[in-house]
């Protein structure tokens, strides 16, 4: 099978052994291995940890992305798009990020929503160092993540992830209000595998 | 008593400036002595980037200069250089940028007053603007793909024609509209709370409107009746049927009303163009200026040389963009490229009189006025 | 309808105890070791306990309650991913304060700035002291209830004004400021709105306001004072809106012009004190509407279920209808400007305050009520 | 007639040449006569300016002022010829008060000094900027940093060190 330069081999596909048994759980165990909390300890204990601050870390973990309050910061065309994430079609509240704090001191989450000019970059990197710990960064828009459209340009920044850590990169001129969820579901499943624990080098 | 005043930077980053701006205040206590704008945080250098692009190249970052309301941008820049190169347009596209460019002008009105009423304390209005707001990009995707940035007017026409069935949601969109704008008029308008923080606040009177260079629904504010859309009639104008509103108090509550009667008119256009849409092509046909051999296949712009020069010339041309006069000025040297490209924005002349506007006054006030004047940051930086 | 004094809440517990026959055993285990008083400290301490445990529930409760009033309003969902709607996100979210960077900017008063957010809890908790939740649920029936609240209601603004100017921030200083103004200009109309109430009454014994306003007025509406000073009320109302600085009133914090007023440099646990202290505060002066002009605790006898527990669900029924419309309050309004309500206080709220306590005055002279 | 040529009928000697804008009448003017000439120009009813830019045409520079008056509908752009070293022109200030950010943004991108302006300083680039962005002779290459000095002014170098994460 020729088509275009490449090569297509035919894959035959057994329908039948996709089909996974998903059985009810019957015995005490069964039910117990159920609820996934076995294997979360095991899991805990695999990190060589403690297993009481893997689990500590883990409560936290969970709190930290349930509750990830954005800084009001937007720069340029982005922000536009976080005000339309924020509304009530895409309605962000879902996951608790509703509150947009003016203050970078109560906020978790930065979005970097446009372009990072030469004259904003050192503000953007104040507020960045104004936020409380534990922070996350996420960089939203192609002028953000690489200068974008204005790559040649005299005056912008080439990317914010040359002055601040970015955690996520959303890519798009502006991105769809669904990117930018996806790129929110891929902070949280981020979080979940930090910890104070792994902080301090406690459960390496 | 011996009092010390307060300077007070208020920006960039602060919730009510729309984005990067800043303020420099002069504070006696809650009262704004001396008022300082700083801009700049945003200057992407747009204009020199025009001289590097190519003319069609260029249209993109057009739509990046007023992000709320792309389209008129798009319209703006192709109109100058249509103007220059001397291009016809069919009528059919005209008919589609002009229904582009008035539900633009709505979608921006509703993103004004949302956070118009955002910046007063109220979080709800901005809400339902959005709702609406939303059912409008949904059309616009439905023509070009994209939500804000749309890149769809092009020398010669429209980059594609209108997908089926896009007039009968139109018209559903226009149905459910002017329902909403009745609705937001009850529910704002005879709101005590909001007429007191509006009436009497950021006063500017007509003169000093014209000679701070003031345009568009700030400007009608004042009581001038003026609009690019009937002074010097562009595109199907002329023939449209709308009147121009305006409001003689010169405060912030007769800017906010404007945008709102505007919105009604543009949905009046909208169904008048809707209505008598001519069939036809949706871009020209015929082939302009020297299109150079490059080898560049053409697909999606076969009606039209991605390369081409327009003879060499100056123009300035403007049309009424939901903020004001926004202009395009291009200089062409013959070439592929343009020599120069200044934008007029409507956002940047607007911001001139804040300072005067709001001496005086205290910081409500100031986020009131400044709310009303309706400023985008791109646009003002550029 | 119950009149007559009930019993504060160490009463009760003691009374409980009474009947399951246990508190004589324990009096007299605690008599041979000498230490009668530590029974009722520790008493005291069950009742603290419960107290603070409910304002806590209360507080979680209400920002959730808040948030999902708002999105109710916008048409919208509002938190829904955490727990069952959303109902574990105030925990999520004090879990992840109590775990965020306690930062004290350069320049500002350390032990002002460490301070100031307790005192602000500390007097939102007070305020609940001599509150009756229902019959003879009341930690402390004081004579001078009522005093003591707008007494301690004031001490928040020097907290308030402690943090702003600890700051070293302008926004917080002008937050602060701008607190103070309100906070006087407000007391005023309060006080003169509550002293009407304790006209008819002759008592400022919260138990005895609720006590009065059982019955009927003329056989059909209850006996509450809404309907026997509407003015009063609707000035009270105002009043402690702008009181618990809520929108349209909301001007030490209000985002929009100062950032996030006098916590603006307040992060972690100290922002998450302010945080519980504001919605601490908003329970409380509902409650206190509710006592003053809702009838409190009262309501129709049901059967044989303890009267205690039927006062207490109709006192937080009529105390959530008023949490609810301060919230559809905020998300219907927008905000006031500082010198407008300034204005309101001191040239029409005060008059009418005073009209209405005249008109109190005259009622009871004239031996109407 | 069009307004540029009434303008030329009124001063032979200080308009240089008339034209067209493409589709709007244009006048060349010397630039020693500009303020007096705008100040005829506002006088025939053109109460907007709607623009002032500078152009770099390498070997000279072209400033131009498009006005607009709102109760004839007309329209009228003046052109003045600037010499590449120093280019001077007077500023419109006192004659509209838009002029103040036009003339300070034409100068901070293009570098010409309007003189009589009360406040000429850059408006969009930060004080301290090296060159203007917008003369054909700007150095796309030049990298410039910004960081923050006291009470939020700009302090630009050519040194990213301060600012940057990766040296």
């Amino acid at each position: 099978m020729e088509k275009g330069g490449f090569r297509v081999d035919p894959v035959t596909i057994d329908t039948t052994k996709i089909k996974t048994e998903k059985k009810e759980p019957e015995t005490a165990l069964e039910k117990l291995e159920d609820t996934g909390l076995i294997s979360t300890l095991l899991a805990a204990r695999e990190r060589k940890g403690l297993v009481l601050l893997t689990t500590i870390d883990q409560v936290f973990n969970w709190a930290r992305l349930s509750s990830l309050w954005p800084v009001t910061s937007g720069l340029a065309c982005c922000a536009i798009e976080m005000m339309a994430v924020a509304m009530a079609h895409h309605d962000i509240a879902r996951f608790g990020m509703e509150i947009f704090r003016a203050s970078p001191r109560q906020a978790d989450l930065m979005f970097v929503a446009g372009t990072v000019t030469k004259r904003m970059a050192p503000r953007v990197k104040l507020l960045y160092e104004m936020m409380a710990e534990p922070k996350w960064v996420i960089s939203v828009g192609s002028c953000a993540n690489t200068g974008g459209p204005y790559h040649e340009s005299y005056c912008v920044l080439k990317g914010v992830d040359n002055i601040i850590p970015v955690d996520v990169y959303i890519p798009g001129c502006p991105p769809r209000p669904e990117a930018w969820l996806y790129g929110v579901i891929q902070l949280r499943e981020k979080i979940k595998n930090e910890g104070y624990g792994a902080k301090w080098g406690l459960n390496k | 008593m011996e009092t010390e005043q307060l300077l007070l930077n208020m920006g960039p980053v602060h919730p009510s400036t729309h984005g990067v701006l800043r303020f420099k205040l002069r504070m006696d206590g809650e009262i704004i002595r001396d008022c300082q704008v700083v801009m700049g945080y945003l200057h992407r250098g747009t204009e020199k980037l025009g001289e590097m692009k190519t003319y069609l190249q260029f249209v993109p970052y057009t739509d990046r200069l007023d992000y709320i309301a792309a389209m008129p941008n798009n319209y703006a820049y192709v109109k100058a250089v249509e103007e220059l190169a001397g291009i016809e347009v069919p009528e059919r596209a005209e008919f589609i940028r002009v229904l582009c460019m008035e539900l633009n002008r709505v979608v921006n009105h509703l993103v004004f007053l949302g956070s118009l009423l955002l910046d007063l304390g109220a979080s709800t209005p901005i809400m339902y603007g959005f709702r609406e707001r939303e059912k409008a990009l949904q059309l616009f995707e439905m023509l070009c793909g994209a939500r804000m940035t749309f890149n769809y007017i092009k020398p010669g026409g429209v980059r594609e024609d209108l997908p089926e069935g896009f007039i009968p949601k139109l018209n559903e969109f226009m149905k459910d509209m002017e329902k909403r704008v009745d609705d937001y008029e009850q529910l704002i308008n005879g709101n005590e709370i909001f007429l007191l923080r509006m009436k009497n606040i950021g006063v500017i009177s007509a003169e000093e409107a014209v000679n701070y260079g003031m345009t568009g629904p700030s400007l009608r504010g004042s009581g001038v009746k003026y609009d690019i859309r009937r002074l010097e009639p562009y595109s199907i104008y002329p023939d449209l049927d709308f009147k121009v509103c305006s409001y003689p108090e010169g405060d912030s509550y007769a800017r906010y009303m404007v945008r709102i009667d505007e919105m009604r008119e543009s949905l009046h256009i909208l169904r008048q163009v809707a209505d008598n849409m001519p069939p036809g092509k949706a871009a020209t046909t015929q082939r302009y200026g020297i299109a150079p051999e490059t080898g560049i296949p053409s697909s999606v712009m076969s009606y039209f040389p991605r390369i081409f020069t327009p003879p060499p010339g100056e123009v300035y041309s403007r049309i009424e963009a939901p903020k004001g006069e926004l202009g395009f000025y291009v200089v062409s040297d013959g070439t592929t490229k343009p020599y120069r490209i200044k934008i007029r924005s409507p956002s940047f002349c607007n911001l001139v009189a804040i300072p005067s506007m709001i001496v005086g006054l205290k910081i409500p006030d100031l986020i009131a006025a400044f709310g009303t004047i309706d400023v985008v940051l791109g646009d003002v930086d550029r | 309808m119950w009149t007559g004094d009930g019993m504060n809440a160490y009463e009760l517990i003691v009374s409980i105890l009474y009947s399951i026959d246990v508190y004589d055993l324990l009096l007299d285990a605690f008599r041979s070791a000498g230490m009668e008083y530590a029974l009722r400290v520790i008493i005291v301490l069950v009742e603290l306990a419960v107290l603070f445990g409910f304002v806590l529930i209360t507080v979680m409760f209400l920002t959730w309650m808040e948030r999902k009033v708002v999105a109710m309003v916008q048409s919208r969902y509002g938190p829904m991913v955490t727990g069952p709607r959303g109902l574990l996100q105030p925990v999520m979210d004090g879990i992840k304060l109590i775990g965020k960077e306690d930062i004290i900017p350069a320049g500002a008063d350390r032990w002002i700035f460490t301070l100031a957010p307790f005192v602000v809890f500390v007097a939102a908790l007070l305020v609940f002291i001599p509150l009756p939740f229902g019959y003879s649920l009341i930690i402390s029936d004081l004579k001078v209830g009522l005093l003591y609240i707008i007494a301690i209601s004031a001490v928040s603004p020097v907290a308030i004004l402690l943090a702003g100017w600890a700051s070293n921030n302008k926004y917080s200083l002008m937050g602060a400021m701008r607190a103070v103004a309100q906070d006087i200009s407000y007391t005023i109309p309060l006080a003169l709105a509550a002293i009407a109430v304790v006209v008819f009454t002759g008592s400022l014994s919260t138990v005895d306001i609720v006590n009065a306003q059982s019955g009927t007025l003329f056989g059909i509406i209850p006996k509450w004072f809404i309907f026997i000073t509407p003015l009063g009320f609707i000035l009270f109302l105002i009043a402690s809106i702008a009181e618990m600085g809520r929108i349209p009133f909301d001007f030490q914090e209000s985002e929009q012009e100062l950032v996030a007023g006098f916590f603006t440099e307040y992060s972690g646990m100290k922002f998450a004190m302010f945080f519980l202290a504001e919605y601490a505060h908003l329970f409380a002066v509902s409650g206190i509407v509710v006592t003053l002009f809702f009838g409190g605790w009262t309501g129709p006898v049901l059967g044989n279920i303890p009267v205690q527990i039927t006062s207490l669900i109709y006192f937080l029924i009529k105390t959530y209808a008023v949490i609810f419309f301060a919230m559809w309050l905020r998300d219907t309004v927008p905000r006031v400007r500082i010198d407008q309500l300034l204005n309101l206080g001191w040239k029409i709220m005060v008059p009418l305050a005073l009209l209405n306590l005249l008109f109190a005055g005259f009622v009871v002279t004239a031996g109407v009520i | 007639m069009n307004a540029a040529e009434e303008l030329k009928q009124s001063f032979p000697e200080s308009v240089t040449g008339v034209g067209l804008q493409t589709n709007k009448p244009l006048a060349v003017i010397k630039k020693e006569d500009l303020l007096m000439i705008a100040g005829k120009v506002k006088e025939m009813g053109f109460d907007n300016l709607s623009v002032v830019t500078g152009i770099d045409y390498v070997d000279h520079f072209e400033v131009i002022y498009n006005f607009f008056s709102y109760n004839n509908k007309q329209n009228l752009a003046l052109k003045v010829i600037l010499e590449r070293e120093n280019p001077a022109v007077d500023s419109l200030f006192s004659l509209y008060k838009v002029a103040d950010w036009l003339e300070r943004e034409t100068y901070d991108l293009v570098g010409i000094r309007f003189s009589g302006h009360p406040n000429l300083v850059r408006i969009l680039l930060p004080d301290g900027w090296e060159g203007h962005p917008l003369r054909k002779d700007y150095d796309m290459n030049k990298e410039q940093w910004v960081t923050i000095g006291e009470d939020g002014e700009d302090i630009v170098s050519t040194d990213g060190s301060g600012i940057l994460r990766r040296k």
